[in-house]
């Protein structure tokens, strides 16, 4: 398996990092997100149930 | 092919003529001496006397012994400096020359701290020509080299660098395309040694040789065999493709 | 007369009065006969010279010196495990103190005796006194070794004296003469008044502050006995660090397969419980994680600097005659990381899913076992032809890992059911792994030589056998110390109970509302 | 639609926290208009080196990398405190940590993004900062750097909106006197949070979570920062080891900065109860772990180098060692290990004072020990002549000074208006610690009937 020429190819061949970059930034800020919301909806029904009849 | 020069130190007499036709050929700024003290001077071709920072003993007075190296890009096959480029401002071609895009580069400078072999330079301020040379900054003189390679967003070779960014010695690549462009008009296949670079046109000791290390007949692949032949900081793994060939 | 707790009396001092059984017989049979063998082995070599091993030039170093540094890294579970959880004052290390004390010494006695077996002229030991250059890092190991020794030693003894006593005041009238003769000795006629609580309290804390430096700069002199030369693969800053963290790691892979053959064997499992297989598995995957940082970080700068000398060896590594173990101990790693730390993760649910299941894990290993084959052993022409292309060989490497993952998947819910067997599973990974990888740091440089041919090295029926003799060496020293001292420190464990039921009054209130005026109203207000 | 009220867990301290944020002192509005007239001397510095290129900063061939760089680095490693604290700690699940999370977390909030913008401002053509979007290269350390440094910022920025979430609900139903537009601010960012058991549970689960992932992201981004450095072949920057030493240094600085903010806050807003000795006293404790740790990572990198003595490697280490640059190593040694360990080990005992000295010395030694690996390797390169009068060595000029005090300025004016808009101490995090019991101090008396003489 061509691992060393895998390993020159790596340090020497032209990419788009930028994708790279810009896809973890997104993936975390959905993620991020996303978890406030989860955290922001703890114990709704409960409240729904405390006030619906007040 | 694979672009390679041969600077044999034995007809180097250290007249530094390669570095004032590289100068001119690529329109090299030229900084004031202020900035010339504090290192800013950019000679892509540069010459400096051995060891490069004396640890031992040169030699007493009337035996001194003095040497010179004179350095171009090493080309190297495995460059540090495009490895680290964020932008790919600088790579290295299918022919191995490792050129750079003055258009791209964002300055960050890794490239100039990743070479071993000190071969690029920074433009500090906009490049200027100082003196009787002085024209407006960022626009050549008149009598500049009027070659460019531009195009496709790219600014190489002999183009009028802006500021801040990072340049190097390109083998005078410029003169390679229009060796090229030559070959094509008059119908015909280019041969390698239809150009060579300024410094080895100009070389008074007739020291420098430059041709195809694929073409195993051509002179430097004679000479890169040589029992003479060797490579600077050759343990650091770049094997650069400018081969020297020792004193005596 | 010291008082002790029922539970600890049968459970813990009487079985050390029982008269040794058939199995104990056998053991310390087999295991005196595994070192008798390698006596002779090492006559051998003592009188024919170390040509009997298959170390040459230049491989000058080999299996003893893995041997060496293996052990001696075993050694640091007792003092990582009991002097640093001591000074954190973790309450759950108090049932495996003992065995972790007792792997530190034994480890070092073996480690240090590997040295010796190394020696082409191992009369001459005192030289190293006599004429010793302070300027040769093999100095510093001598005396840092020596010191860790030592400290090691009181640091195993100290604790043990009110266990002996404890022993001597509560021995049963069968108890042979010479064995309580043994505790009155060693217990020094301790008579537990205050005051002797307090200062070997004292002596206790002051000995764990003092041997963990002595422990973290006995294994970075061991690392620098290479990285202080200049030859590739071994000149790297990195390996102080890189050595301790691997060294703590395998100690700790080696307290869990000593506390589980006690465990078992004695069968403390009150004692020795889920609690500490927990927190001292979250322990382990945090030194693994910390071993792959290092791992990679040497590496990589190997392969990024891709200097002519050290690229080779990293070569040899990778894809050379030193790949497989290489990737053996990196999956080895891989492997132990998973057996612990994917079960945590695993919800409960998991097991509804098919892919959850044993028997896919038995597919999908075997699978791997068939794509590994069919990789790594020459073909037919046929499968030949198909193998040389490169992407075949890629797609089949990528089938491997994905079959290896299958397997770890299937396997976990088993894992996750059984915490103690997943441990020790990890723990035999990770102590034959951080085998390999002392093997993968010293021999490829090594063979690997700025100006000398490249050369290989083939470890001799001397060498294997006598590694085989320290590990039963080793074994030997657990059998008979823990059939004379109990196993689980006596008195750190009562004291332990003491402080639990004390601290489990704490009480934290939940949040209560609190007088806010209404948000609406505000909105009005403003 | 909101319900009416909302949750706070009971906190005998919350009055003494919320009280620097009821008002705004004269002193303060001081503070803010020296530090923005700071910053206004850096942005004039900038706009020149904007205009006239980097030759205005005393960098040139071949020192190429100088003040910005270490700045940057020292910066990033700033930022490791709060992350440290609250995260690393908050695994380890030390209990002592809850009061000052929030002031470590904010240090890492506006410590980041100057460390981000001094990547900027050293770049030569900073309005070509999008090509490094445009045409990356994941080849090279810097995009390592680009990604790990923005997920970072990122993801500190939300660790710590999250953890401040409760508390701005607190201000929102607390602070009825303060301004309008600060209210409105308070009930923007609560996001209608009412604090109910369940919402506290899973912000604890998110924050657990997030802490194992923001340690990794700690240990990435400081590691990917050295590989600037150790991805070269340079000598005295190819080593392994500058990835772990550098972790070790940026968590120890962060450490100590935490130890200065936090006195300056207890001094300045009288919360002498609410940040106790105590406190000062654990760390104290972590701060003399670091400070053995970084002995031990620097011997073992000069003593591998010096032993091996690759010539160029000697040349730089030489240069540190009795060079131009001894003085500052020896400087930086001297403030970052010899005095802190002294002050300490056998001064600092719940003594703020002279914890605090020690932190100061510390953070001083660190950014000179970001000097010191930068710049001594540059000025000895392997085939650039420094034999000629100026060449390979490196004066800082103004401007570069000028910047890095903005940076600075700028740093600490976000912070005292952070502490006069949100409560710095976690109020709804300090609520839930309860003194333990303390443990009887000699239980085994109780546990053998000792002492009885035979």
């Amino acid at each position: 398996m061509p691992i060393g020429e895998w390993i020159a190819a790596f340090f020497t061949s032209p990419g788009p990092g930028g994708v790279v970059v810009i896809v973890v930034i997104g993936l975390a800020a959905g993620i991020h997100v996303w978890l406030t919301r989860w955290i922001l909806r703890g114990g709704e029904q409960a409240e729904e149930e405390k006030y619906r009849f007040k | 092919m694979r672009w390679s020069m041969v600077i044999d130190l034995d007809k180097c007499v250290a007249c530094q003529g390669c570095s004032i036709a590289c100068r001119f050929e690529n329109n090299t700024p030229v900084v004031n001496p202020s900035e010339a003290l504090k290192g800013r001077a950019i000679r892509w071709n540069d010459v400096f006397p051995l060891p490069i920072n004396p640890t031992e003993e040169t030699g007493e007075y009337p035996h001194v012994q003095t040497r010179y190296l004179t350095r171009p890009c090493m080309h190297c096959d495995n460059p540090p400096c495009v490895k680290v480029c964020p932008v790919q401002a600088t790579y290295k071609d299918e022919e191995g020359l490792v050129r750079q895009n003055y258009a791209r580069c964002i300055g960050c400078r890794f490239c100039t701290v990743a070479c071993p072999y000190g071969v690029r330079y920074f433009n500090w301020y906009a490049p200027e020509w100082a003196g009787a040379l002085h024209a407006t900054p960022v626009s050549a003189p008149e009598y500049a080299n009027p070659d460019r390679i531009e195009g496709g967003g790219d600014l190489e070779g002999p183009a009028v660098r802006p500021l801040g960014v990072v340049e190097k010695c390109t083998f005078c690549i410029h003169r390679m395309q229009k060796a090229r462009a030559r070959a094509e008009a008059e119908g015909r296949d280019f041969r390698a040694d239809e150009y060579v670079p300024a410094c080895v046109e100009t070389c008074t000791g007739k020291a420098r040789f430059f041709g195809d290390l694929d073409d195993l007949h051509s002179t430097v692949s004679m000479l890169a065999v040589s029992p003479r032949a060797f490579r600077l900081l050759e343990d650091v793994g770049t094997h650069p493709k400018v081969i020297y060939l020792r004193e005596g | 007369m010291l008082k002790v707790d029922p539970r600890d009396k049968t459970k813990l001092i009487d079985p050390l009065f029982a008269a040794p059984g058939a199995r104990f017989w056998l053991a310390a049979l087999a295991l005196s006969a595994v070192i008798a063998w390698g006596g002779t082995m090492y006559a051998r070599q003592f009188i024919f010279g170390l040509g009997e091993t298959g170390m040459n030039r230049p491989t000058y170093w080999g299996v003893y010196m893995v041997n060496f540094i293996f052990f001696i890294g075993i050694s640091h579970a007792g003092t990582l495990i009991s002097a640093i959880l001591r000074v954190t004052g973790a309450e759950w290390r108090r049932p495996i103190t003992r065995v972790a004390e007792a792997i530190t010494t034994f480890a070092l006695i073996v480690g240090t005796l590997q040295i010796i077996i190394d020696m082409g002229r191992p009369d001459r030991l005192l030289f190293v006194i006599l004429h010793g250059r302070l300027q040769s890092p093999i100095l510093w190991d001598v005396i840092s070794v020596t010191a860790y020794f030592l400290g090691s030693i009181t640091y195993l003894y100290l604790p043990l004296i009110p266990d002996v006593a404890i022993l001597r005041d509560n021995a049963p009238e069968t108890a042979p003469g010479w064995q309580r003769k043994l505790y009155t000795l060693l217990a020094l006629g301790w008579r537990g008044n205050r005051e002797q609580w307090a200062r070997l309290e004292k002596a206790i804390s002051i000995m764990a502050v003092f041997i963990i430096p002595v422990a973290v700069s006995v294994h970075t002199i061991i690392s620098w006995i290479l990285a202080t030369t200049v030859q590739p693969g071994w000149h790297s800053s990195i390996f102080g660090p890189y050595f301790v963290v691997g060294a703590i790691f395998s100690g700790i892979g080696a307290l869990f397969i000593a506390m589980t053959a006690v465990r078992k064997v004695l069968g403390l499992e009150q004692y020795i419980a889920g609690r500490q297989y927990r927190n001292l598995g979250l322990l382990f995957v945090t030194m693994n994680a910390i071993w792959a940082y290092f791992t990679y970080a040497e590496h990589l700068s190997i392969a990024a600097g891709q200097q002519v000398e050290e690229f080779p060896v990293l070569a040899a590594k990778l894809w050379g005659e030193f790949a497989p173990g290489f990737w053996l101990m990196v999956a080895l790693m891989a492997a132990a990381f998973w057996a612990l730390a994917v079960p945590r993760l695993l919800p409960a649910a998991a097991e509804r899913v098919p892919v959850f299941r044993p028997r896919y894990a038995l597919a999908s290993a075997g699978a791997a076992a068939v794509v590994l084959f069919l990789l790594v052993t020459p073909q037919p022409t046929s499968v030949h032809a198909a193998l040389t292309d490169a992407q075949i060989r890629t797609l089949g490497w990528a089938l491997l890992a994905l079959f290896v993952v299958g397997a770890g998947l299937g396997v976990s819910p088993w894992l996750k059911a059984r915490p103690v067997t997943a441990s020790v599973i990890a723990a035999v990974c990770v102590v034959i792994g951080m085998w390999l990888e002392r093997w993968n740091i010293i021999v490829p440089t090594l063979t690997h030589p700025r100006l000398i041919p490249y050369s290989l090295y083939q470890p001799t029926l001397t060498e294997i056998s006598l590694t085989a003799a320290s590990l039963a060496l080793f074994g030997l020293m657990f059998l008979v110390f823990f059939k004379l001292f109990p196993a689980v420190s006596i008195w750190e464990v009562a004291e332990g109970r003491v402080i639990e039921e004390a601290q489990s009054k704490i009480v934290i209130p939940a949040p209560e509302p609190s007088e806010t005026r209404r948000l609406r109203q505000r909105r009005l207000k403003l | 639609m909101r319900p009416a009220a909302s949750y706070h867990p009971q906190n005998k301290h919350e009055d003494a926290i919320l009280s620097p944020l009821r008002r705004i002192t004269f002193a303060d509005r001081w503070l803010w208009a020296v530090l923005l007239g700071v910053m206004g001397l850096g942005a004039y510095a900038y706009s020149r080196q904007w205009i006239f290129g980097l030759g205005v900063t005393g960098l040139n061939r071949p020192v190429y990398w100088g003040v910005y760089i270490t700045n940057f680095v020292f910066f990033i490693g700033l930022a490791h405190s709060g992350t440290f604290i609250s995260a690393i700690l908050r695994l380890a699940g030390a209990e002592w940590r809850k009061p000052l999370t929030r002031a470590a977390e904010a240090i890492t909030l506006f410590s980041l993004p100057f460390g981000v913008a001094s990547i900027l401002i050293d770049m030569g053509r900073p309005d070509r900062a999008l090509n490094v979007i445009l045409f990356g290269r994941f080849q090279s350390p810097l995009l390592w750097d680009f990604t790990a440094v923005s997920l970072y910022l990122f993801s500190s920025v939300v660790f710590f909106y999250l953890s401040l979430l409760p508390d701005i609900a607190l201000c929102r139903d607390r602070l009825t006197e303060a301004p309008l537009w600060q209210q409105r601010m308070y009930d923007l960012f609560a996001l209608g949070w009412r604090g109910h058991p369940e919402q506290f549970r899973r912000l604890e689960r998110v924050l657990d979570g997030m802490a194992i992932f923001m340690t990794m992201l700690v240990v990435t981004v400081h590691t990917v920062v050295s590989w600037v450095f150790g991805m070269t072949i340079q000598p005295g920057w190819h080593t392994a080891l500058i990835g772990p030493f550098f972790l070790l240094g940026a968590i120890f600085s962060g450490t100590a900065a935490v130890v200065i903010a936090l006195a300056i806050l207890r001094r300045v807003y009288h919360m002498e109860e609410v940040l106790t000795v105590n406190l000062f006293n654990s760390l104290r404790k972590l701060l003399i772990v670091f400070t053995l740790g970084w002995l031990y990572m620097i011997v073992a990198e000069h003593l591998t180098i010096f032993y091996g003595s690759l010539p160029d490697e000697m040349e730089v280490f030489w240069q540190k060692f009795t060079g131009e640059y001894a003085p500052i190593f020896w400087l930086m040694v001297l403030t970052v290990f010899v005095l802190p360990l002294i002050i300490f080990v056998f001064l600092g005992k719940s003594r703020i004072g002279w914890m605090v000295t020690a932190s100061v010395l510390v953070n001083v030694g660190m950014w000179l020990e970001r000097y010191v690996v930068i710049v001594p390797t540059e000025t000895r390169p392997r085939l650039v002549s420094t034999l000629m009068e100026g060449i390979g060595n490196y004066q800082p000029t103004w401007v570069e000074g000028a910047i890095t005090a903005a940076l600075f300025a700028g740093m600490v004016l976000l912070y005292a208006v952070f502490t006069r808009l949100f409560p710095v101490v976690p109020v709804w995090e300090t609520a839930e610690a309860v003194e333990a019991e303390v443990p009887p101090a000699r239980p085994r008396r109780r546990v053998f009937g000792a002492g009885r003489p035979r």
